[in-house]
Protein backbone atom coordinates (compact mmCIF):
# COMPACT_ATOMS: atom_id res chain seq x y z
CA UNK A 1 0.00 0.00 0.00
CA UNK A 2 1.61 3.42 -1.14
CA UNK A 3 -1.41 5.57 0.23
CA UNK A 4 -1.54 5.18 3.73
CA UNK A 5 -3.88 6.72 6.40
CA UNK A 6 -2.36 7.00 9.56
CA UNK A 7 -3.60 8.29 13.18
CA UNK A 8 0.39 8.47 14.06
CA UNK A 9 2.80 11.18 13.34
CA UNK A 10 4.13 10.95 9.93
CA UNK A 11 8.18 10.53 9.11
CA UNK A 12 8.32 12.55 5.95
CA UNK A 13 11.68 11.81 5.85
CA UNK A 14 11.54 7.58 5.85
CA UNK A 15 8.46 8.48 3.09
CA UNK A 16 11.02 10.29 0.54
CA UNK A 17 13.88 7.87 1.78
CA UNK A 18 12.13 4.90 0.89
CA UNK A 19 11.91 6.34 -2.64
CA UNK A 20 15.70 6.24 -3.79
CA UNK A 21 16.65 4.67 -6.85
CA UNK A 22 19.33 5.30 -9.36
CA UNK A 23 16.90 6.10 -12.02
CA UNK A 24 15.60 8.96 -9.92
CA UNK A 25 17.42 12.12 -10.29
CA UNK A 26 14.51 14.01 -8.68
CA UNK A 27 12.02 13.70 -5.72
CA UNK A 28 9.21 16.38 -5.03
CA UNK A 29 7.44 16.16 -1.84
CA UNK A 30 4.55 18.17 -0.31
CA UNK A 31 3.79 18.52 3.07
CA UNK A 32 0.41 20.10 4.35
CA UNK A 33 0.22 21.45 7.85
CA UNK A 34 -2.39 22.40 10.10
CA UNK A 35 -2.89 26.67 10.04
CA UNK A 36 -3.30 29.01 12.77
CA UNK A 37 -5.87 30.75 10.75
CA UNK A 38 -8.74 29.63 8.32
CA UNK A 39 -10.99 32.07 6.08
CA UNK A 40 -10.13 35.07 8.63
CA UNK A 41 -10.78 32.75 11.95
CA UNK A 42 -7.86 31.60 14.21
CA UNK A 43 -8.02 27.83 14.40
CA UNK A 44 -6.63 25.99 17.09
CA UNK A 45 -6.38 22.43 16.18
CA UNK A 46 -7.97 19.87 13.42
CA UNK A 47 -9.85 16.78 13.46
CA UNK A 48 -9.82 14.64 10.43
CA UNK A 49 -12.34 11.97 9.93
CA UNK A 50 -11.87 9.22 6.94
CA UNK A 51 -14.11 6.48 5.08
CA UNK A 52 -10.74 4.30 5.58
CA UNK A 53 -11.70 1.40 2.90
CA UNK A 54 -12.65 3.72 0.18
CA UNK A 55 -10.46 6.47 0.69
CA UNK A 56 -7.03 3.70 0.59
CA UNK A 57 -8.78 2.43 -2.66
CA UNK A 58 -9.06 5.79 -3.94
CA UNK A 59 -5.91 7.37 -3.24
CA UNK A 60 -4.19 4.17 -4.68
CA UNK A 61 -6.04 4.91 -7.85
CA UNK A 62 -4.43 8.75 -7.74
CA UNK A 63 -0.84 7.40 -7.37
CA UNK A 64 -1.92 5.36 -10.11
CA UNK A 65 -2.79 7.37 -12.15
CA UNK A 66 0.36 9.60 -11.72
CA UNK A 67 2.59 7.05 -12.32
CA UNK A 68 1.00 6.53 -15.84
CA UNK A 69 0.34 9.99 -16.15
CA UNK A 70 4.12 11.22 -15.77
CA UNK A 71 6.15 8.49 -15.96
CA UNK A 72 7.72 8.42 -12.44
CA UNK A 73 9.70 5.44 -10.20
CA UNK A 74 8.05 5.57 -7.16
CA UNK A 75 4.76 7.81 -5.41
CA UNK A 76 3.52 7.40 -1.79
CA UNK A 77 1.28 9.66 0.01
CA UNK A 78 0.46 9.72 4.00
CA UNK A 79 -2.43 10.95 5.24
CA UNK A 80 -3.38 11.64 9.25
CA UNK A 81 -6.58 11.33 11.08
CA UNK A 82 -7.72 11.82 14.27
CA UNK A 83 -6.87 14.88 16.36
CA UNK A 84 -3.69 17.49 15.27
CA UNK A 85 -2.61 20.35 16.67
CA UNK A 86 -1.06 23.44 14.84
CA UNK A 87 1.60 22.71 12.61
CA UNK A 88 1.60 19.32 12.46
CA UNK A 89 1.23 17.18 9.49
CA UNK A 90 -2.12 16.71 8.03
CA UNK A 91 -0.93 14.79 4.27
CA UNK A 92 2.75 14.06 3.24
CA UNK A 93 3.08 13.42 -0.72
CA UNK A 94 6.61 12.18 -2.47
CA UNK A 95 7.24 11.25 -5.89
CA UNK A 96 10.68 10.24 -7.47
CA UNK A 97 10.90 10.26 -11.11
CA UNK A 98 13.68 10.53 -13.66
CA UNK A 99 13.33 14.47 -13.95
CA UNK A 100 12.33 17.39 -12.19
CA UNK A 101 9.82 17.91 -14.95
CA UNK A 102 7.69 14.85 -13.91
CA UNK A 103 8.49 14.53 -10.17
CA UNK A 104 6.52 18.39 -9.73
CA UNK A 105 3.65 17.65 -12.18
CA UNK A 106 2.97 14.20 -10.09
CA UNK A 107 3.52 15.52 -6.73
CA UNK A 108 0.90 18.21 -7.64
CA UNK A 109 -1.64 15.97 -9.33
CA UNK A 110 -1.70 13.63 -6.47
CA UNK A 111 -2.27 16.14 -3.86
CA UNK A 112 -4.75 18.03 -6.17
CA UNK A 113 -6.72 14.84 -6.24
CA UNK A 114 -6.31 13.51 -3.02
CA UNK A 115 -7.58 16.87 -1.69
CA UNK A 116 -10.73 16.52 -4.49
CA UNK A 117 -11.55 13.26 -4.41
CA UNK A 118 -10.48 11.06 -1.07
CA UNK A 119 -13.31 10.71 1.75
CA UNK A 120 -11.33 12.42 4.28
CA UNK A 121 -13.07 15.12 6.42
CA UNK A 122 -11.81 17.69 8.10
CA UNK A 123 -13.86 19.87 11.51
CA UNK A 124 -11.74 23.13 12.43
CA UNK A 125 -11.51 23.88 16.26
CA UNK A 126 -11.47 28.23 16.58
CA UNK A 127 -10.35 29.93 18.95
CA UNK A 128 -13.50 31.24 20.05
CA UNK A 129 -14.37 27.53 20.68
CA UNK A 130 -16.87 26.81 17.80
CA UNK A 131 -15.71 24.11 15.58
CA UNK A 132 -16.70 23.58 11.92
CA UNK A 133 -17.19 20.84 9.18
CA UNK A 134 -14.71 22.54 6.26
CA UNK A 135 -16.81 22.76 3.46
CA UNK A 136 -20.06 21.32 4.56
CA UNK A 137 -22.11 24.52 5.67
CA UNK A 138 -25.50 25.30 4.21
CA UNK A 139 -27.94 28.12 4.17
CA UNK A 140 -30.47 25.78 6.17
CA UNK A 141 -27.98 24.92 8.91
CA UNK A 142 -24.15 25.61 9.89
CA UNK A 143 -21.42 22.75 9.70
CA UNK A 144 -21.62 22.16 13.14
CA UNK A 145 -21.38 25.15 15.61
CA UNK A 146 -19.95 27.86 12.96
CA UNK A 147 -21.01 29.54 9.30
CA UNK A 148 -18.74 29.23 6.32
CA UNK A 149 -16.90 26.64 4.53
CA UNK A 150 -13.11 27.68 5.73
CA UNK A 151 -9.71 26.04 3.99
CA UNK A 152 -6.73 25.21 5.86
CA UNK A 153 -3.36 22.49 5.77
CA UNK A 154 -2.37 23.93 2.39
CA UNK B 1 -40.53 -5.12 -0.83
CA UNK B 2 -38.63 -4.04 1.82
CA UNK B 3 -34.54 -3.82 1.77
CA UNK B 4 -32.40 -4.53 4.49
CA UNK B 5 -29.29 -2.39 4.43
CA UNK B 6 -26.32 -0.93 6.19
CA UNK B 7 -25.95 3.00 6.69
CA UNK B 8 -22.17 4.31 7.73
CA UNK B 9 -22.20 8.40 8.70
CA UNK B 10 -19.10 10.47 8.58
CA UNK B 11 -18.22 13.89 9.65
CA UNK B 12 -21.04 15.90 9.55
CA UNK B 13 -23.51 13.40 8.83
CA UNK B 14 -22.19 11.06 11.76
CA UNK B 15 -22.66 14.38 14.12
CA UNK B 16 -26.17 15.44 12.80
CA UNK B 17 -27.36 11.22 13.16
CA UNK B 18 -25.96 10.77 16.69
CA UNK B 19 -24.36 7.76 15.50
CA UNK B 20 -21.94 5.55 13.19
CA UNK B 21 -23.71 3.41 11.56
CA UNK B 22 -27.04 1.64 11.41
CA UNK B 23 -29.45 -0.86 9.79
CA UNK B 24 -32.50 0.25 7.69
CA UNK B 25 -35.17 -1.26 6.50
CA UNK B 26 -36.28 0.50 3.44
CA UNK B 27 -38.43 0.78 0.22
CA UNK B 28 -35.96 2.91 -1.65
CA UNK B 29 -35.27 1.81 -5.19
CA UNK B 30 -32.49 3.88 -5.59
CA UNK B 31 -29.89 5.23 -3.29
CA UNK B 32 -31.07 9.03 -4.30
CA UNK B 33 -34.66 7.83 -2.71
CA UNK B 34 -32.92 6.31 0.35
CA UNK B 35 -30.71 9.39 1.20
CA UNK B 36 -33.93 11.67 0.80
CA UNK B 37 -35.90 9.22 2.98
CA UNK B 38 -32.94 9.86 5.87
CA UNK B 39 -32.30 13.26 5.64
CA UNK B 40 -36.04 13.94 6.00
CA UNK B 41 -36.22 11.65 9.05
CA UNK B 42 -33.30 12.95 10.26
CA UNK B 43 -33.18 16.40 9.19
CA UNK B 44 -29.60 16.11 7.48
CA UNK B 45 -28.85 19.59 6.26
CA UNK B 46 -27.07 18.91 3.49
CA UNK B 47 -28.73 18.42 -0.35
CA UNK B 48 -27.77 14.72 -2.16
CA UNK B 49 -26.14 17.41 -4.90
CA UNK B 50 -23.47 18.22 -2.03
CA UNK B 51 -22.75 14.80 -1.92
CA UNK B 52 -21.91 11.78 -3.53
CA UNK B 53 -22.74 8.08 -2.69
CA UNK B 54 -20.78 4.82 -1.84
CA UNK B 55 -22.25 1.16 -2.32
CA UNK B 56 -20.16 -1.68 -0.95
CA UNK B 57 -16.93 0.97 -0.51
CA UNK B 58 -17.13 1.88 -3.67
CA UNK B 59 -18.43 4.88 -5.62
CA UNK B 60 -22.21 5.00 -6.97
CA UNK B 61 -24.47 6.74 -8.24
CA UNK B 62 -28.16 7.91 -7.20
CA UNK B 63 -29.28 6.18 -9.75
CA UNK B 64 -27.83 2.44 -8.47
CA UNK B 65 -30.52 0.24 -7.44
CA UNK B 66 -30.74 -0.26 -3.40
CA UNK B 67 -30.50 -3.94 -2.27
CA UNK B 68 -31.07 -6.22 0.11
CA UNK B 69 -27.92 -6.53 2.18
CA UNK B 70 -26.21 -3.56 0.60
CA UNK B 71 -23.81 -1.40 2.64
CA UNK B 72 -24.23 2.51 2.00
CA UNK B 73 -22.58 5.81 2.84
CA UNK B 74 -23.38 9.31 1.75
CA UNK B 75 -20.01 10.97 1.48
CA UNK B 76 -20.75 14.85 2.69
CA UNK B 77 -18.03 16.77 0.72
CA UNK B 78 -14.35 15.92 1.24
CA UNK B 79 -11.54 18.09 2.72
CA UNK B 80 -8.78 16.25 3.14
CA UNK B 81 -4.86 17.65 2.65
CA UNK C 1 22.52 32.40 5.35
CA UNK C 2 19.67 30.28 3.73
CA UNK C 3 21.58 29.51 0.93
CA UNK C 4 24.19 26.77 1.26
CA UNK C 5 27.25 25.19 -0.03
CA UNK C 6 27.80 21.91 1.96
CA UNK C 7 30.62 19.23 1.06
CA UNK C 8 29.09 17.16 3.77
CA UNK C 9 25.90 15.11 3.17
CA UNK C 10 22.66 17.45 2.92
CA UNK C 11 20.17 16.84 6.03
CA UNK C 12 17.19 17.78 4.28
CA UNK C 13 14.78 16.89 6.87
CA UNK C 14 16.14 19.43 8.80
CA UNK C 15 15.77 22.18 6.26
CA UNK C 16 11.86 21.46 6.12
CA UNK C 17 11.77 21.29 9.92
CA UNK C 18 13.45 24.80 9.60
CA UNK C 19 10.48 25.99 8.18
CA UNK C 20 7.71 25.76 10.51
CA UNK C 21 5.43 28.50 10.89
CA UNK C 22 2.06 28.54 11.88
CA UNK C 23 0.79 30.75 8.77
CA UNK C 24 2.14 28.04 6.21
CA UNK C 25 -0.11 25.43 5.53
CA UNK C 26 1.96 23.81 2.73
CA UNK C 27 5.71 22.64 2.59
CA UNK C 28 7.50 21.48 -0.74
CA UNK C 29 10.53 20.21 -0.95
CA UNK C 30 13.27 19.25 -4.14
CA UNK C 31 15.54 16.64 -3.99
CA UNK C 32 18.07 16.24 -6.79
CA UNK C 33 20.24 13.06 -6.51
CA UNK C 34 22.98 11.36 -8.24
CA UNK C 35 21.06 9.41 -11.02
CA UNK C 36 23.41 5.95 -12.71
CA UNK C 37 22.84 7.32 -15.94
CA UNK C 38 23.27 10.37 -18.56
CA UNK C 39 22.38 11.11 -21.78
CA UNK C 40 22.76 7.35 -22.68
CA UNK C 41 26.16 6.75 -20.66
CA UNK C 42 26.59 4.74 -17.05
CA UNK C 43 27.35 7.34 -14.04
CA UNK C 44 29.61 5.99 -11.81
CA UNK C 45 29.88 9.20 -9.36
CA UNK C 46 29.72 13.23 -9.66
CA UNK C 47 31.94 16.16 -8.45
CA UNK C 48 30.60 19.47 -8.28
CA UNK C 49 32.84 22.53 -7.96
CA UNK C 50 31.45 25.68 -6.88
CA UNK C 51 32.70 29.46 -6.89
CA UNK C 52 31.61 29.76 -3.33
CA UNK C 53 31.46 33.82 -2.85
CA UNK C 54 29.50 34.25 -6.02
CA UNK C 55 27.47 31.21 -6.08
CA UNK C 56 26.24 32.00 -2.41
CA UNK C 57 25.42 35.44 -3.51
CA UNK C 58 23.75 33.92 -6.06
CA UNK C 59 21.57 31.80 -4.52
CA UNK C 60 20.80 34.33 -1.89
CA UNK C 61 19.34 36.41 -4.64
CA UNK C 62 16.96 33.60 -6.15
CA UNK C 63 15.98 32.89 -2.49
CA UNK C 64 14.65 36.95 -2.23
CA UNK C 65 13.24 36.11 -5.85
CA UNK C 66 11.21 33.48 -5.12
CA UNK C 67 9.97 35.30 -1.59
CA UNK C 68 8.78 38.50 -3.69
CA UNK C 69 6.94 37.04 -6.43
CA UNK C 70 5.49 34.24 -4.21
CA UNK C 71 5.02 35.71 -1.05
CA UNK C 72 6.50 32.09 1.21
CA UNK C 73 7.09 32.32 4.59
CA UNK C 74 10.28 30.70 4.34
CA UNK C 75 12.85 29.27 1.58
CA UNK C 76 16.24 27.16 1.56
CA UNK C 77 18.58 25.72 -1.00
CA UNK C 78 21.86 23.56 -0.12
CA UNK C 79 23.71 22.55 -2.43
CA UNK C 80 26.47 20.21 -2.27
CA UNK C 81 30.31 20.54 -3.37
CA UNK C 82 33.10 17.43 -3.49
CA UNK C 83 32.36 13.85 -4.60
CA UNK C 84 28.64 11.99 -4.44
CA UNK C 85 28.15 8.74 -5.13
CA UNK C 86 25.19 7.60 -7.11
CA UNK C 87 21.49 8.16 -5.01
CA UNK C 88 23.08 10.66 -3.20
CA UNK C 89 21.55 14.03 -2.25
CA UNK C 90 23.03 16.84 -4.51
CA UNK C 91 20.58 20.00 -3.74
CA UNK C 92 17.18 20.07 -1.67
CA UNK C 93 15.38 23.11 -1.85
CA UNK C 94 12.45 23.47 0.80
CA UNK C 95 9.65 26.33 0.45
CA UNK C 96 6.89 26.74 2.91
CA UNK C 97 3.48 29.22 2.22
CA UNK C 98 0.15 30.01 3.03
CA UNK C 99 -1.09 27.55 0.27
CA UNK C 100 0.52 24.63 -1.89
CA UNK C 101 0.42 26.55 -5.28
CA UNK C 102 2.79 29.72 -4.15
CA UNK C 103 4.80 26.65 -2.43
CA UNK C 104 5.27 24.45 -5.82
CA UNK C 105 6.06 27.40 -7.85
CA UNK C 106 8.38 28.87 -5.37
CA UNK C 107 9.87 25.76 -5.29
CA UNK C 108 10.09 25.49 -8.93
CA UNK C 109 11.55 28.49 -9.19
CA UNK C 110 14.44 28.24 -7.29
CA UNK C 111 15.24 25.10 -8.86
CA UNK C 112 15.33 26.38 -12.11
CA UNK C 113 17.37 29.42 -10.89
CA UNK C 114 19.60 27.86 -9.11
CA UNK C 115 20.58 25.38 -12.45
CA UNK C 116 20.63 28.31 -14.91
CA UNK C 117 22.56 30.80 -13.04
CA UNK C 118 24.35 29.79 -9.46
CA UNK C 119 28.21 29.24 -10.68
CA UNK C 120 28.34 25.58 -9.67
CA UNK C 121 29.99 22.73 -11.76
CA UNK C 122 29.21 19.19 -12.16
CA UNK C 123 31.77 16.64 -13.68
CA UNK C 124 30.65 13.01 -14.43
CA UNK C 125 32.25 9.88 -13.87
CA UNK C 126 31.46 7.62 -16.41
CA UNK C 127 31.70 3.52 -16.20
CA UNK C 128 34.42 3.18 -18.81
CA UNK C 129 36.30 5.03 -16.76
CA UNK C 130 35.84 8.71 -18.92
CA UNK C 131 35.03 11.59 -17.05
CA UNK C 132 33.61 15.07 -18.23
CA UNK C 133 32.75 18.86 -17.43
CA UNK C 134 28.89 18.84 -17.91
CA UNK C 135 27.84 21.03 -20.62
CA UNK C 136 31.59 22.07 -21.75
CA UNK C 137 31.48 20.12 -24.41
CA UNK C 138 32.71 22.16 -27.59
CA UNK C 139 33.45 21.00 -31.32
CA UNK C 140 37.14 22.24 -30.61
CA UNK C 141 37.26 19.87 -27.62
CA UNK C 142 35.65 17.63 -25.51
CA UNK C 143 34.67 18.70 -22.31
CA UNK C 144 37.15 15.99 -20.46
CA UNK C 145 37.69 12.87 -21.56
CA UNK C 146 34.23 12.23 -23.41
CA UNK C 147 32.01 13.81 -25.36
CA UNK C 148 28.49 15.63 -25.57
CA UNK C 149 27.27 17.54 -22.67
CA UNK C 150 25.15 15.08 -20.47
CA UNK C 151 22.56 15.92 -17.48
CA UNK C 152 22.51 14.08 -13.99
CA UNK C 153 20.55 15.38 -10.94
CA UNK C 154 17.24 16.32 -11.65
CA UNK D 1 49.87 50.44 -19.35
CA UNK D 2 50.09 47.00 -17.52
CA UNK D 3 47.38 46.10 -15.46
CA UNK D 4 48.07 43.35 -12.67
CA UNK D 5 45.03 41.11 -11.95
CA UNK D 6 44.38 37.92 -10.16
CA UNK D 7 42.00 34.74 -12.51
CA UNK D 8 40.60 32.15 -10.26
CA UNK D 9 39.65 29.09 -12.53
CA UNK D 10 37.12 26.27 -12.20
CA UNK D 11 35.69 22.92 -13.65
CA UNK D 12 37.00 22.92 -17.08
CA UNK D 13 39.10 25.88 -17.37
CA UNK D 14 41.18 24.85 -14.40
CA UNK D 15 41.58 21.51 -15.94
CA UNK D 16 42.80 22.98 -19.10
CA UNK D 17 44.70 26.06 -17.24
CA UNK D 18 46.41 23.34 -14.72
CA UNK D 19 45.95 25.38 -11.94
CA UNK D 20 43.38 27.02 -9.60
CA UNK D 21 44.64 30.90 -9.64
CA UNK D 22 47.45 32.78 -11.19
CA UNK D 23 48.23 36.68 -11.42
CA UNK D 24 48.54 38.06 -15.14
CA UNK D 25 50.03 41.17 -16.32
CA UNK D 26 48.05 42.39 -19.11
CA UNK D 27 47.32 45.61 -21.43
CA UNK D 28 43.71 43.86 -22.31
CA UNK D 29 41.42 46.94 -22.15
CA UNK D 30 38.32 44.99 -20.96
CA UNK D 31 37.29 41.21 -19.30
CA UNK D 32 36.68 39.97 -22.94
CA UNK D 33 39.96 40.96 -24.60
CA UNK D 34 41.64 39.35 -21.19
CA UNK D 35 39.73 36.19 -22.09
CA UNK D 36 41.12 36.22 -25.85
CA UNK D 37 44.73 36.65 -24.54
CA UNK D 38 44.19 34.04 -22.21
CA UNK D 39 42.27 31.78 -24.17
CA UNK D 40 45.05 31.70 -27.21
CA UNK D 41 48.34 31.40 -24.53
CA UNK D 42 46.48 28.36 -22.96
CA UNK D 43 44.45 26.75 -25.55
CA UNK D 44 40.83 27.21 -24.05
CA UNK D 45 38.36 25.41 -25.82
CA UNK D 46 35.15 27.19 -24.66
CA UNK D 47 34.22 30.37 -26.88
CA UNK D 48 33.52 33.50 -24.97
CA UNK D 49 29.54 33.54 -26.02
CA UNK D 50 29.72 30.18 -24.13
CA UNK D 51 30.95 31.42 -20.69
CA UNK D 52 29.86 34.48 -18.30
CA UNK D 53 32.56 36.45 -16.41
CA UNK D 54 32.65 37.62 -12.62
CA UNK D 55 35.13 40.48 -11.11
CA UNK D 56 35.78 41.24 -7.98
CA UNK D 57 33.37 38.34 -6.69
CA UNK D 58 29.86 39.73 -9.13
CA UNK D 59 28.78 39.10 -12.53
CA UNK D 60 30.30 41.58 -14.92
CA UNK D 61 30.17 42.15 -18.65
CA UNK D 62 32.65 41.28 -21.53
CA UNK D 63 32.61 45.19 -22.00
CA UNK D 64 33.86 45.98 -18.41
CA UNK D 65 37.03 47.74 -18.18
CA UNK D 66 40.07 45.85 -16.65
CA UNK D 67 41.29 47.64 -13.50
CA UNK D 68 44.67 47.10 -11.71
CA UNK D 69 44.05 44.92 -8.61
CA UNK D 70 41.08 43.22 -9.91
CA UNK D 71 40.10 39.83 -9.54
CA UNK D 72 38.37 37.99 -12.44
CA UNK D 73 36.47 34.69 -13.09
CA UNK D 74 35.40 33.66 -16.11
CA UNK D 75 32.89 30.90 -15.89
CA UNK D 76 32.07 27.82 -17.91
CA UNK D 77 28.45 26.92 -18.79
CA UNK D 78 26.72 26.04 -15.02
CA UNK D 79 25.67 22.38 -14.13
CA UNK D 80 24.21 22.88 -10.07
CA UNK D 81 21.61 20.69 -9.47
Amino acid sequence: MDFKLTDKPIDGAALMAGLRDTRAGACVAFEGRVRGESGGRAVTALDYEAYAPLAEKEGERILSEAREKFGVTGAVCAHRTGSLALGETAVWVAVAAGHRDAAFKACRYIIDETKARVPIWKREHYADGATEWVSCATRAGTAGGGAGGGKNAG
Amino acid sequence: MKKNVRVRYFAILREQRGLDEERVATEAATAGELYEELRKRHRFTLPADRLRVAINDDFGSWATAVRDGDALVFLPPVAGG
